[in-house]
Order: C-alpha cells, then sequence, then structure tokens
C-alpha cells in the first residue's frame, strides 16, 4: 500500500482497525446480503420495490433528513454556548446532551410521545395551535432529532474547545470583521466536524427504530419507516425479505455516508490547498 | 475452543456475580418460552409447580411478541416449553426449526390448549359513543385502537374475530367480509407494534374510543388503571383465542429435562393450574367454571380453515390485510 | 557537519513540488533557502529532516559527512528542527518541552535528572527564559515560543539545524531582534543551519549564503553580496529587493531594463542620453535614504532612493519635472547583465 | 450582550424542548409515587441483574472502543492512503445500520440456522440468547464512538507536535504516550462518555439476541421493557432514570476532572 506519512504505526494501527472492522462489521453484514440473494432478482424487486416499501424508504429519508438538519443548524449554537458562554446550569445542560445515548430508545420514545401526544405537556399546546406532534411524520422528525443531537454537539465540542481564541483575536486586531472572522476563520475549522456530526446524525436516523415506533403512530404509507417494515418481515419469518430490505436499507446509508466523508475530505484537501 | 468456552463460563460466572441472583449451576432449570400477556399467569403458577414438584429447579421465564419468541427458539433460544399466543408459531419452531414434530398438537388434551380467551372491547368511562358490537366500530367518528396484525399475535386474533363477525353477517360473502374490516381498519388511527402498545396508547394517551384486545388483558387493564373506570364491552360475538403449549423435544432431549417439561405442561390441566388460569382471566379448559361471561365464539378452523390457511390469506405479503393499505385504497 | 543534497525530486500528485534539486552546505555554515511561496523550499528542508521522502530515484540521496540518510527515519537523524508555527507541546511546561528530547532517549544512554535539569537551565538561560521555566506554551508570546522552540531543538546536540520559516508569525520589531540574536547564537554554537523564508532582509541579515528557489528549482546560489549585487537572472533580481522596470530601445529593438532605485539618480539637466524625463509624485524622506517616486512621460512608476545630503541640495518638490539616469550599469535587458 | 443572551436563550429553549422536558417526563413518572416505590424498584432482584449485566457489557465494549478508535484515528488522522473515505464510512456504518438489523445479523451468524451457528452450538458456545450475543451486539453499536470522535479532533490539530517528537529522537509508543494522547484525552473522554452511554442504553440489537430470560439475559433497557408491558410505569421510568444518573454521574465526573487539570496548571 502506498501511504504517504512518515510517523511510526501505519502497519499497526492500519492492520488492527481493518481487522476488527472486518470481524465485527463487514463479514456479519456481508452476510445480510448473502441472505438476500436467496431471492432471484425479480423477487428481490418485487420486495423492495413495493409501493409500502418505497412510501416507508420516503418517509424514512425525508424525516431523518429534516431532523440532521434541524440538529446541523441547532447543534453547533447549542455546542459552542455550552462552551464559550458561561451562565448558571450549564454544566447540567451540557450533561444533559448525552441523554438521548443514555436513554434506551423505547424509554426516549415512551417519554417523547407522553409529551408530544394530544394530552401532553407540549404536544397539547402544539395541537391547540394547529400542528399535531405525536402520530405524524412531525413527530418521527422530533425523534430522529432527539436521537441525533448528541452525534452533533459531541462531535462539535472538542474542536471548538481546541478553536485558539487567541486566533480570533489576532484575526479582530488584524481588521477581520466579525463575519469575515467567521466565515474565513471559525468556519472551516468546524467544519469537518459538523460534516461529520450531520452525517452520524442522519445515518444514525435512517437505521432508527426503538424511539420512533412509539410515536410515528406507524400507518402505512404515511408514517411507517423503513426499521418497522423490516421487523414485520421478520414476524412472518421472512428472512429473505427482511434482509432485502435491510440490504437495500444499509447500501443507502452506505452511499450517504460515503459521500459525506467524500465530500468531506474533498472540502479538507482545498483548504489545505489554498494554505499551502 | 477451549478457551472460548472458558471465557463464556467466566463471563457468565462474572455476570452472575454481579447480578447477586442465585441459582449456581448445580440446580436444574427449566426454561418457559412465553407471549406477553402471560407474564402475571405464569409467576404464579411457576410458584404452585414448584411447590408441587418439591425437587429444587429453578423456573427460567421469558416473555416477549409471540412471533419474535418463535423466531427466537428457531434461532437458538433454549427453551424446554413454549407456551405462545398462536399455533402457527408452533408449527413455525416444529417447521422451520425442526425442533418438535409437527403434529405437536395432538400430545396434550384440547389441541394442546390448556385455556383459552378471546376477543373484547373496552371503551372508555360511560361508554361516550355507545359501542355495542362490531357494527359500531365501522361508523365515522369513531377511531379503533389495535396493534399491526403483521407484528402482533394478539392483533391477529382482533382481526379475525371482526372477520368472523363479518362473514356471519354477510352469510359467508367474502368481499363483504373484506370491506367491513376495510372500513373497521380505516378508523384505526395508529397501528401499535404489540398489543401492550395499544393498551397504553389507548389509556394513557387517550387515543380511540375503543380498544380491541385479549379478554384477560381487557380486565387486566381495567384493573391496573381502575382510576380510568374503563368498562369492557362484550361483542355479539368473537372468536376462540386458542394460546397452545409444547414440550421443545429437541431442547429437553439435549438438557435432559423432559420429565420436568412434561410435567410442568400437565400440571396446567390440573385442578390447581386451571384455577390459576381462570383467576387470570383465561378460560380454562377443563372441570372448573368460568367466572367470565358466556360468549359466542367461532374458532379460527371455522373461519379460515386454520392459521396456515388464515396467515396466508390475510397476514402475509399482499394478503386481505395488506390490500387495504394499498396505495389509491381507502384507507390510504 | 555537511549537507549533501543530490538530484532531489517531489511531486505531490500532479504538482512538481521540487525538480532535480542538488545543493551543498558546509560545517558550520548558515544558509538560506529563500523563495516565494511554493517554491519547494519547505518541502526540500522537510526532506533533509526525513519528514517526507522525496520521489524514489537512483540518483538522489541526502548525505550529512558522506553517510547517506536518504532512507533513515527522521527520528534517527539527530536534527534539529524549529517548525514555523513552533509545534510546541502544548500541555509540557517550557522545561519539559526543552527536556523532552533528553528524557525519550533509550535507558542505556538517558542522562540523569540532575543532568537533563542543567542542560534545560543552561538552555534557558541561553534564550533569556529562565524565569518561565513552569510555565505553559500559551502562557508565553509568539516570541519567547519561538525561543523554547529553538531551545528543545538545540537540548539535543543536533548535527544540524533546521529552522522553517522561523519568524514569519511575528511582528517586524521581535523579527529584527530575534534576527540579530540568532546570528550571535550560530557563531557561538556553530551547527551547521539551514533556515527557509521568503523574507529576502531576514536571508541578507544572517545567512552565510543564500539559495534562491522558485518553481522548485534552485536560482542561484551564493553570499549575500553575491546574490544582491550579482544575480543570477531577472528572478533573483527581483526577489531580492525592489526593482525599476523600463522599456528602452536599443540599438533599434525593445529592450526590458531593470534598476535597483538606489542606482538611479536623479538630475535637473538632461546629463546624458540614457537620462529620462520624469515628474516627481512623492517624496518620502523618512528612513536612511530619501525615497523619491516619479512618473515617467511613458506613464511608467520610478522609484529613486537618492542619499539625504543630495536630497538637500537639489530641493526638490513634488511636481518638479527632472530626469532619472541609471548611476550603475549593473542592470538587465531581458535575460543577461550588461 | 445582547448576543451572549441569545445563545443562551437559544440553547436553553432547544435544549429544553427536545430534551430537558423528555426527560422532566421520564423522572416525573419514576417519582409519581414517591421515594420509596422508587428506590424498591432499585432494588428488586432482576432489576439488579440488569444493573450487572449492562456493567459487565459496558466494562467490555467501551475498553474495546477505545482501542478501536485510537488505533483507528491514528491511521486515518495521521496517514495519507487509498480507501480512507471508504475506511471511514465502513467505520461510520455501525451507526447507520438499524439495531434491529444489527441483531438479525448476529442471529445470521450465531444462530442455530446461522452460518457459524449449529457448528458452535455443538461445541457448546453458544452466543446469541446467551451474553456473549449482548455483549457482543453492544459493542457492535458503540464501537465506533471514540473513533468518531478523535478523527476530526486529530485532524484538526495536525501532527506537527508528532513530527518534532519524532524528530527528537522519541519513538512510535513515546511519541504515542507522551504527545498524542495528552493531546487528545479529552477527546477521548467524551468518546468513552458517548460510548459507555450508548452501551448502556443499547435496546434495538441486543433486544434481538437477548432471549428476553428474566434475572439471566435482560439488559437495564430491556428489564425497562418488561416493566412498561407490565403496566409498572413508576418501576419502569425508576430504572430508566439509572441510566440517565450514571449519564449526569459521568459528566459530573468529567467536569471534576477537568477542573483539577486546569488547577494544577
Amino acid at each position: 500500500m502506498k501511504r504517504v506519512g512518515v510517523l511510526p504505526g501505519f502497519g499497526l494501527t492500519f492492520g488492527f482497525t481493518v481487522l476488527w472492522l472486518s470481524a465485527l462489521v463487514l463479514i456479519p453484514l456481508s452476510l445480510l446480503f448473502f441472505r438476500a440473494a436467496s431471492l432471484n432478482l425479480r423477487e428481490f424487486l418485487d420486495v423492495v420495490l413495493d409501493p409500502r416499501a418505497v412510501a416507508s424508504y420516503r418517509v424514512t429519508l425525508f424525516c431523518s433528513l429534516a431532523a440532521a438538519i434541524v440538529n446541523a443548524i441547532a447543534g453547533p449554537i447549542v455546542a459552542w454556548t455550552l462552551i464559550r458562554v458561561h451562565f448558571p446550569g450549564r454544566k447540567l445542560l451540557d450533561a444533559v446532551v448525552d441523554l438521548p445515548f443514555a436513554l434506551p430508545t423505547a424509554v426516549s420514545g415512551i417519554a417523547l410521545t407522553a409529551v408530544y401526544a394530544k394530552n401532553g405537556i407540549l404536544g397539547s399546546k402544539l395541537a391547540a395551535i394547529g400542528i399535531p406532534v405525536a402520530f405524524t411524520p412531525l413527530g418521527i422528525i422530533v425523534a430522529l432529532t432527539f436521537i441525533g443531537l448528541p452525534f452533533v454537539v459531541r462531535t462539535m465540542q472538542p474542536a471548538i474547545e481546541d478553536l485558539d481564541p487567541t486566533v480570533e483575536e489576532a484575526a479582530s486586531i488584524l481588521g477581520a470583521s466579525k463575519w469575515q472572522i467567521f466565515r474565513r476563520i471559525i468556519v472551516p475549522a468546524l467544519l469537518p466536524s459538523l460534516l461529520t456530526g450531520f452525517a452520524l446524525a442522519f445515518a444514525r436516523a435512517l437505521g432508527e427504530y426503538g424511539s420512533v415506533i412509539f410515536i410515528s403512530g406507524n400507518m402505512p404509507l404515511k408514517t411507517e419507516v423503513t426499521a418497522l417494515l423490516i421487523v414485520t418481515k421478520l414476524e412472518q419469518f421472512d428472512y429473505a425479505g427482511a434482509t432485502a430490505i435491510g440490504a437495500v436499507q444499509l447500501a443507502a446509508s452506505f452511499v450517504l455516508l460515503f459521500a459525506i466523508n467524500g465530500l468531506q475530505w474533498w472540502s479538507a484537501r482545498r483548504t489545505e490547498g489554498t494554505n499551502a | 475452543m477451549n478457551l472460548l468456552t472458558r471465557r463464556q463460563a467466566l463471563l457468565s460466572s462474572a455476570a452472575g456475580l454481579l447480578s447477586a441472583c442465585g441459582g449456581g449451576s448445580g440446580t436444574p432449570s427449566l426454561r418457559n418460552v412465553s407471549y406477553d400477556p402471560t407474564r402475571e399467569f405464569y409467576q404464579e403458577f411457576n410458584k404452585a409447580f414448584l411447590a408441587k414438584w418439591g425437587k429444587p429447579v429453578e423456573i427460567e421465564q421469558s416473555h416477549g411478541g409471540s412471533g419474535k419468541q418463535a423466531r427466537s427458539v428457531i434461532d437458538g433460544l433454549e427453551a424446554d416449553v413454549v407456551t405462545l399466543a398462536l399455533a402457527y408459531d408452533i408449527d413455525a419452531i416444529a417447521k422451520k426449526g425442526r425442533l418438535l414434530p409437527t403434529n405437536w398438537q395432538q400430545r396434550l388434551p384440547n389441541n394442546s390448549c390448556p385455556y383459552t380467551s378471546s376477543i373484547v372491547m373496552v371503551v372508555r368511562q360511560g361508554n361516550p359513543k355507545k359501542i355495542k358490537d362490531w357494527d359500531d366500530l365501522v361508523k365515522p367518528g369513531v377511531q379503533v385502537i389495535t396493534p399491526n396484525p403483521k407484528t402482533s399475535g394478539g392483533a391477529r386474533w382482533n382481526y379475525l374475530a371482526a372477520w368472523a363477525y363479518a362473514l356471519k353477517q354477510s352469510a359467508n360473502d367474502e368481499s363483504k367480509a373484506t370491506d367491513f374490516i376495510g372500513a373497521l381498519f380505516r378508523n384505526v388511527p395508529v397501528l401499535d407494534s404489540g398489543a401492550r402498545g395499544s393498551t397504553t396508547s389507548f389509556v394513557q394517551r387517550k387515543l380511540g374510543d375503543v380498544l380491541l384486545c385479549w379478554e384477560n388483558e381487557a380486565y387486566l387493564a381495567k384493573r391496573e388503571f381502575a382510576a380510568e373506570a374503563l368498562e369492557i364491552v362484550i361483542p355479539s360475538m368473537s372468536i376462540k383465542a386458542e394460546p397452545p403449549v409444547a414440550v421443545v423435544d429437541v431442547m429437553v432431549d439435549s438438557r435432559g429435562t423432559r420429565d420436568i417439561a412434561q410435567a410442568y405442561l400437565e400440571y396446567l390441566y390440573s385442578d390447581p393450574g386451571q384455577t390459576l388460569a381462570a383467576k387470570h382471566y383465561f378460560r380454562p379448559v377443563k372441570g372448573q367454571t368460568s367466572t367470565l361471561p358466556e360468549m359466542q365464539l367461532a374458532t379460527v378452523q371455522e373461519v379460515a380453515g386454520g392459521w396456515t390457511a388464515a396467515q396466508e390469506k390475510h397476514f402475509d405479503d399482499n394478503g386481505v390485510f395488506d390490500r387495504i393499505y394499498k396505495p389509491g385504497s381507502p384507507a390510504s | 557537519m555537511s549537507i549533501e543534497v543530490r538530484n532531489i525530486s517531489k511531486s505531490f500528485g500532479s504538482f512538481r513540488a521540487l525538480d532535480n534539486v542538488s545543493l551543498h552546505v558546509e560545517q558550520g555554515e548558515l544558509v538560506s533557502l529563500l523563495g516565494p511561496s511554493g517554491s519547494g523550499k519547505t518541502t526540500l528542508l522537510r526532506i533533509i529532516a526525513g519528514l517526507e521522502t522525496p520521489d524514489p530515484s537512483q540518483a538522489s540521496a541526502v548525505i550529512f559527512d558522506g553517510e547517506n540518510l536518504t532512507t533513515l527515519s527522521a527520528k534517527d537523524r539527530g536534527v534539529g528542527f524549529v517548525f514555523q508555527h513552533y509545534a510546541l507541546f502544548r500541555h509540557m511546561s517550557v522545561f519539559e518541552n526543552i527536556a523532552f528530547g533528553l528524557r525519550v532517549r533509550p535507558k542505556a544512554t538517558r542522562p540523569s535528572d540532575d543532568v537533563i535539569k542543567a542542560k534545560v537551565m543552561e538552555l534557558l538561560r541561553l534564550i533569556q527564559l529562565e524565569n518561565l521555566a513552569e510555565r505553559f506554551p500559551s502562557q508565553l508570546s509568539g516570541g519567547q515560543r519561538q525561543r523554547v522552540a529553538l531551545a528543545r531543538a538545540l537540548a539535543i546536540e543536533p548535527r544540524i539545524l533546521l529552522l522553517d520559516e522561523p519568524f514569519g508569525a511575528l511582528d517586524a520589531k521581535v523579527r529584527q531582534g530575534l534576527r540579530r540574536w540568532l546570528r550571535r547564537l550560530h557563531s557561538e554554537i556553530t551547527v551547521t543551519t539551514v533556515l527557509v523564508t521568503h523574507d529576502q532582509d531576514e536571508a541578507l541579515e544572517v545567512s552565510d549564503r543564500i539559495v534562491v528557489m522558485n518553481h522548485g528549482k534552485i536560482e542561484q546560489m551564493g553570499t549575500p553580496e553575491e546574490v544582491f549585487h550579482k544575480p543570477a537572472n531577472e528572478f533573483v533580481m527581483d526577489f531580492l529587493g525592489q526593482v525599476n522596470l523600463f522599456h528602452a530601445r536599443v540599438e533599434g529593438q525593445s529592450r526590458k531594463l531593470m534598476v535597483r532605485p538606489f542606482d538611479l539618480d536623479i538630475v535637473t539637466t538632461k546629463s546624458s542620453d540614457s537620462a529620462v524625463p520624469a515628474k516627481i509624485t512623492r517624496i518620502n524622506a523618512a528612513g536612511s535614504a530619501v525615497k523619491v517616486e516619479l512618473t515617467s512621460e511613458a506613464g511608467d512608476a520610478i522609484l529613486v532612493e537618492i542619499p539625504h545630503d543630495k536630497h538637500r541640495g537639489l530641493n526638490l518638490k513634488v511636481g518638479d519635472a527632472v530626469f532619472v539616469s541609471p548611476r550603475e550599469s549593473k542592470v538587465f535587458f531581458e535575460d543577461y547583465a550588461i | 450582550m445582547m448576543k451572549k443572551a441569545l445563545l443562551i436563550g437559544f440553547t436553553v429553549l432547544f435544549l429544553g424542548v427536545f430534551l430537558v422536558i423528555p426527560l422532566g417526563a421520564v423522572l416525573a413518572e419514576a417519582f409519581r409515587k414517591g421515594a420509596g416505590a422508587y428506590f424498591a424498584a432499585l432494588q428488586d432482584r432482576e432489576a439488579l441483574s440488569a444493573i450487572g449485566l449492562t456493567l459487565l457489557c459496558t466494562a467490555i465494549a467501551v475498553p474495546a472502543s477505545v482501542i478501536f478508535g485510537v488505533a483507528a484515528a491514528w491511521a486515518v488522522a495521521r496517514f495519507r492512503f487509498p480507501g480512507k473515505s471508504l475506511l471511514v464510512t465502513f467505520i461510520d456504518l455501525p451507526f447507520a445500520v438499524s439495531p434491529v438489523v444489527a441483531g438479525l445479523v448476529l442471529v445470521l451468524l450465531f444462530g442455530m440456522q446461522g452460518a457459524l451457528g449449529p457448528l458452535m452450538i455443538k461445541s457448546g458456545i453458544r452466543v446469541v440468547f446467551a451474553i456473549p450475543g449482548i455483549i457482543l451486539a453492544t459493542i457492535f453499536v458503540s464501537f465506533p464512538f471514540v473513533a468518531r470522535e478523535l478523527i476530526p479532533l486529530m485532524q484538526e490539530q495536525g501532527d506537527e507536535e508528532e513530527q518534532a517528537a519524532m524528530l527528537l529522537g522519541a519513538s512510535g509508543w513515546q511519541i504515542f504516550w507522551r504527545v498524542t494522547v495528552p493531546k487528545i484525552r479529552w477527546g477521548i473522554l467524551y468518546g468513552v462518555i458517548l460510548c459507555s452511554a450508548r452501551a448502556m442504553g443499547e435496546f434495538g440489537a441486543v433486544s434481538v439476541v437477548s432471549g428476553h430470560i428474566r434475572g439471566k439475559t435482560n439488559t437495564v433497557p430491556l428489564h425497562v421493557e418488561i416493566l412498561y408491558n407490565e403496566y409498572n410505569f413508576v418501576a419502569a421510568f425508576a430504572v430508566a432514570s439509572l441510566l440517565v444518573l450514571v449519564a449526569l454521574g459521568t459528566l459530573a465526573a468529567k467536569s471534576a476532572l477537568e477542573w483539577k487539570v486546569r488547577n494544577e496548571h
């Protein structure tokens, strides 16, 4: 393998990474495709292009993207505030950010449904102004935003902490306006971690099951997510159908993640290029 | 290999230490893999059985959705006995897992069903929508809560109860019955994945006007949520839900637990077993008289020609249920 | 220790950073690699250090005192390196930063704690930061960080010292002081030193020899006097100081003429054929010489530097019409000197 | 001042609506019948066994995530090599895989109908529906956290300090322990906090491979589900709130550590 870099340890770390990934991710996941291959092409297409399956892809994709965008906008502001702005209760809020990871997804789903249902503390107020949340696509977006938020905040926090305040100060002394400092110094430094956080929140949302099924209402064609469809197939002992849909979902996630990672490398290379 | 086993043993013992739970490897164990609504019943039944059995034995309970539990057993979950919601699920263990003979239903009395149940309706205090029977469920403005038949065994019983009624009303006209089912599911605002999820939606989220559920679950919910003053409506006819039990031959033979497994299931048919079943709102099948009201009940055999046929016709992909939710159909 | 670099090329993708470069640095010399950004000077420095590997070639080699190091890891080259942004260990005190190179030695050759302490204190005295040993890099000024980086590099008693734009990130005043300090330091410890810079004043002031680079190639090597007064070509001349550009007709042909501002003179009467009429647009008398900006009839901007006494004698004012004539003959016609 | 108020306002509102109120709902339910019922729920034998199993899984999954994460981040952030984007994408994949599918592939691999299962079961090794399967599922869903935390951080930090250390004669391990680890320790810590939170809270994948045997293969989230399905809402939310407390506790520990380090300087 041709590689560029002079530090030691490439062989060891690369080898270990690949080995671990293969054992834990690639080989098990390849079984999914192997099992789906027990269908012939026609059967496979029938399963994965079934109108209900297609509707579930649409719901899943749309809600995941919406939630990831909400997080990509709100996440950096939250992360920045939690690190740079000091106010009472900051530590507590910071701690709460991990909640969506710590709570079992089913509990999150139940808690969110309780809060956002028509008789819930927020849901009742929102329903009163004509915005029902639970059991609509909006409810799914709420659940997926909840699930994805820590990905964005936690990947951005170390980068913000690492951002040298003196650089910003130096820039302002050099006469850069706030906007210029933001655009030329802060954005390039934080963009990689923001993109990472966005990609992870998005990808996680695509596969989310536990928290969604409680709040979505699971109505076919409207609020049925792809993960639920997989479970439905399994309940019928239809492993081939379940793995076929699982494989489609996996392939879609993979392509999306790969595209976002590619974008990130590309932008990183571009900024490197202008600095050189 | 050896190393792995030892490591596994170490892990289990570590877990044992951490969890401070008893049951050393010396005590034989019996594992009952069951479905959701039997939790409370088996908790009490296991105590009674242990007292009767006399020898030290640890009974391990596993509960979950009936289909999921069957799948786990097929995929290797060690179960000495299975006590599931439908014969179809144990059939799958026999056919796909080859863990017991396909004629398993003939091995215990009453088609291996030690208790039966049925499907009833639960309404809110005072029955504000005046729901009396199945016809009331298809009226506009009535919201029905039932889980998804594709993911819940109980929901399949709900569905078949409605189907049985529709067939009877239309004198076995299946297209009219299909229309009736379609109209009913158009009134379903939310499809939970499991029976208890539906109960929660109905009671906690205040969704819907009527909840379709197991008879035993209805009485349990009425008791658990006493403050809600739920009312139970007995429809003019319903389905005879027959949750079967079986010994898993391959497992008991490899674990040496056949005797106790057999005794365990037979005890379900004994007087104490039947009394406990009745106490938990199941309908006993021998001797005991149930305190539950008389109901006109059809069997799966009568309305659908058995579980395999019912599954294929109604619940498999592109079955009657799926057609309700085809794009362009009224419910979609 | 002498350094010899032979036939080194380096490409990054399609970009050719170094194109068959050879270079020799004598024992104890201080050599500057001077060039604009992208000229390959930093890449060359990093190849000498072992931080980059040159494109594989039979002929290429990096040789220290006759010992071929081309395949030796940077870890084992015994090179002192100072990074442009210092690369101080942010979680270590100044003391620990300087001591690092000694502490990581294998047990057999690692000095005792007392020896390390003595050595670090000596270096702290050398960089005049004895009081700041326990500070962390983030608590130091840029100039102080620079000196710590240098001390850290010197702690391992390097065979050669490599400095990558060492003063690039500092303000002008600090840079001036550090330059002189570096020159003094180098004469004290006489370690073979290569310094990368894009600042011609810096190179001219501190170097024994200057290597002017452009587009991955060496344009000229020589003492500061040589490269300044006898530039090998137009690029070197242009890069090493301000230059006036004239378009002239010589022997009936259009020619480009390059003259440094202090090689031009201002006269009030047309004294020779080569005198060009021009109008004064600005006079700046601050500094060691008076800078006069003019515009020729052809519209070219011209900069002339004259001594203060001459300026006083001529009594020039903005708007005066005068003549500019070359004082020295060292000018360029296109690409050859006359 | 205005800007600060705006930032605080937005953060409090956003986190309030999405996190704090749902958390409040959990806690309110957990304490609905008073502290007595709350603590009784935690002392239940089956709750204790579930807590024990969850701690065991976490104790294995977190170090696995740290070792993998540091190795992967070193390879990815410090070197240029072809296929790097692909490698990073594979590292992200466990996040994208539906937990249901994650559990399913383990069953496809180690189940009785699976690729390796029959062989292993014959030799007495049980993976799925036993503790090893639960541990594997936990590792699967949580192992990329540290890597994902470290890769952007190490890219942002660059490797000049490491290069400087190398030029000063430090060996690979010396560079790693003395220069890199101190630089990335907060990243590792964040990763560990996320990884342990996720490992403790994982429901979907574990649910597929657990078998739900009471007192044996139930983790805390599965135990919560059982309690909830028994209409024992107070106990369910009490046990769930335990996971919240653990998350808050680790964060408090992190703050204390940060404070201590800052004061040392």
